[in-house]
């Protein structure tokens, strides 16, 4: 019996459809009514899918922003592990309502929740 | 204590040995006296696909089938059944087509651990 | 979090990010599962004590290991297992997370 | 000068950008007047399964379809396509079911380079 | 050998034998051609330096750079191309190996 | 127009099938009597499929070495790069018929050869 899931996102934009997945599989647990917490933590090349400036429109492909914004309706949480980000690609702006956490608060994620998925 | 499993299959039926682990898996489980649930979610929905002749390698939906005559639920998403050029009523005998919010969501909430079963 | 499995299947050289376990797990108790093309985790020298520096158990699966060609009288750390084993483990430790 | 490029894809329509890379590929050796052929072997030969509904990632069967209009020709594996429950007569118009011994041979015979599209 | 050009479609964390661009080329001219998720090591600072040791020139998909947030105006050994471009790239090295 | 190919195989055995897939790969252009070199190079990973003790049996999946073997039948050419398999597992008896080599030999089949196809 869980109330809560947590969405272990390794995967990077948009060679995989993971995170994209990972995302979606989020919102029906938080719209279906019967979870209650429903997170997304990004961590490693699943980093990458937190970067502001994406433009997946070039390659035709959904967008993983607009899949972070849709999740945001239903009040879910997501997550950056900022140190994996910042070892790929510096300081860069990253989309709204994205947290950057330490590892530390990653492990109370893992805590807070009773089952962990990867993508 | 007969507790609940949910496998997570991400894998197709013949990508790799991982809708094969998900079958061992699942049967220790039921050897076990747990009850199992199998969710196919991206590539795994292949898993469920009637008609499939391997030459040499297992038969991934005869042994889905015969894990459902034990008594476990098996469960595919229908979204990426239809990307997939796969539909409804193509699926082998104790599978069903089903959805995340519908379906996961329940398993999600009736699960005591989850098992995610992807590369 | 009193205790943590991760789940392996991939080889030592596909598998790169082993630190996600000490960054994940904490000063949590932490085993490794190891299925598929993880169990050469067992056999390559380098890598199982790279594995060993991570976690506290390892366990992994003797069919695997056998298809590969090994011998199932692994030591240290590492313990053959088979699959019934393997659901008691992932009933007995709080999360399982697949990496 | 009019070359001839053999696509060897060996990735699922829809576990990765892969199937859309070698479509761009394809159509990008059209334009410049090469000769394409394209096989798909492995999980590649899922690729040409007809019906494909994709709801937002992009449509590869018509794209192949597209491809064939234009003259690349495209083959899948037998063997391959009867393990995963997928039987001549479900490939997509401009596709063909072969095999590695007719044709992915004459393929190969023909061809001056030839690209890998696999993971 | 005369040329290689070595096609990569995984990010540099996932990608790690680049050894093999210098193992299997020797003393051949070297080319690296980034498709998909590859595109990162264009923007991932110690992965790009990485690459550039094995390799002579490395070509970027430009779409797949902008779908993932970054400029094409890349320099040093990086050159922003599109998919005629690469059919070229295939058509004029002798051999074309995705590793 | 080419009259060899190359398969670099790169991949363990037996998590996926692309060692088998390379070998039968090669297998049929041998056959097919219209490609008049068709040679198996294991490199890193696929290193260890050259290993003699393997019991695919014991998970009931195809053999490796018996599809090396076959390829003994119709002069197919199979190569191991010894310090890969060496830096993985030590020195191993290897399967009859696989020659060790060194990377100057694996350059020379590189060149040697006019397609180069990856598994």
């Amino acid at each position: 019996m869980s109330q809560s899931i947590l969405i272990l996102a390794t995967k990077a934009p948009y060679g995989t459809e993971d995170f994209f997945a990972g995302a979606r599989l989020s919102l029906a647990m938080l719209a279906s009514g019967s979870i209650s917490r429903s997170t997304v933590l990004m961590v490693g090349d699943g980093t990458l899918n937190a970067i502001a400036s994406q433009n997946p429109g070039a390659i035709a492909m959904p967008s993983n922003p607009e899949a972070i914004n849709d999740l945001a309706d239903f009040e879910g949480e997501v997550y950056v592990l900022e140190e994996d980000l910042k070892a790929r690609v510096g300081d860069l702006p990253i989309i709204d309502g994205v947290k950057k956490i330490s590892w530390e608060k990653a492990r109370e994620l893992i805590s807070d929740h009773e089952l962990v998925t990867t993508f | 204590m007969k507790r609940t499993l949910l496998i997570h299959l991400r894998s197709g039926s013949m990508m790799n040995m991982d809708s094969n682990l998900a079958v061992k898996l699942a049967r220790a489980a039921l050897d076990r006296g747990h009850n199992v649930r199998i969710f196919g979610y991206g590539e795994g929905i292949t898993v469920v696909k009637e008609g499939q002749e391997p030459k040499r390698f297992p038969n991934v939906g005869k042994e889905l089938t015969e894990l459902a005559e034990r008594g476990a639920t098996i469960v595919v998403c229908e979204t990426c059944c239809a990307a997939r050029g796969i539909h409804r009523g193509e699926e082998v005998k104790g599978a069903k087509v089903g959805s995340l919010t519908n379906d996961l969501s329940k398993f999600v909430s009736e699960a005591d651990r989850i098992v995610t079963i992807a590369r | 979090m009193a205790s943590i499995l991760f789940v392996l299947l991939k080889t030592p050289h596909e598998n790169v990010n082993l630190e996600l376990t000490t960054d994940l797990g904490g000063q949590s108790k932490k085993a490794a599962l190891l299925f598929e093309d993880a169990v050469y985790y067992a056999v390559d020298r380098k890598a199982a004590k790279h594995l060993a520096e991570h976690v506290d158990e390892i366990f992994v699966i003797s069919d695997d290991l056998a298809a590969r060609g090994f011998e199932c009288d692994i030591g240290g750390k590492f313990k053959a297992i088979d699959y019934g084993q393997a659901v008691d483990l992932i009933m007995n430790y709080d999360r399982t997370v697949t990496l």
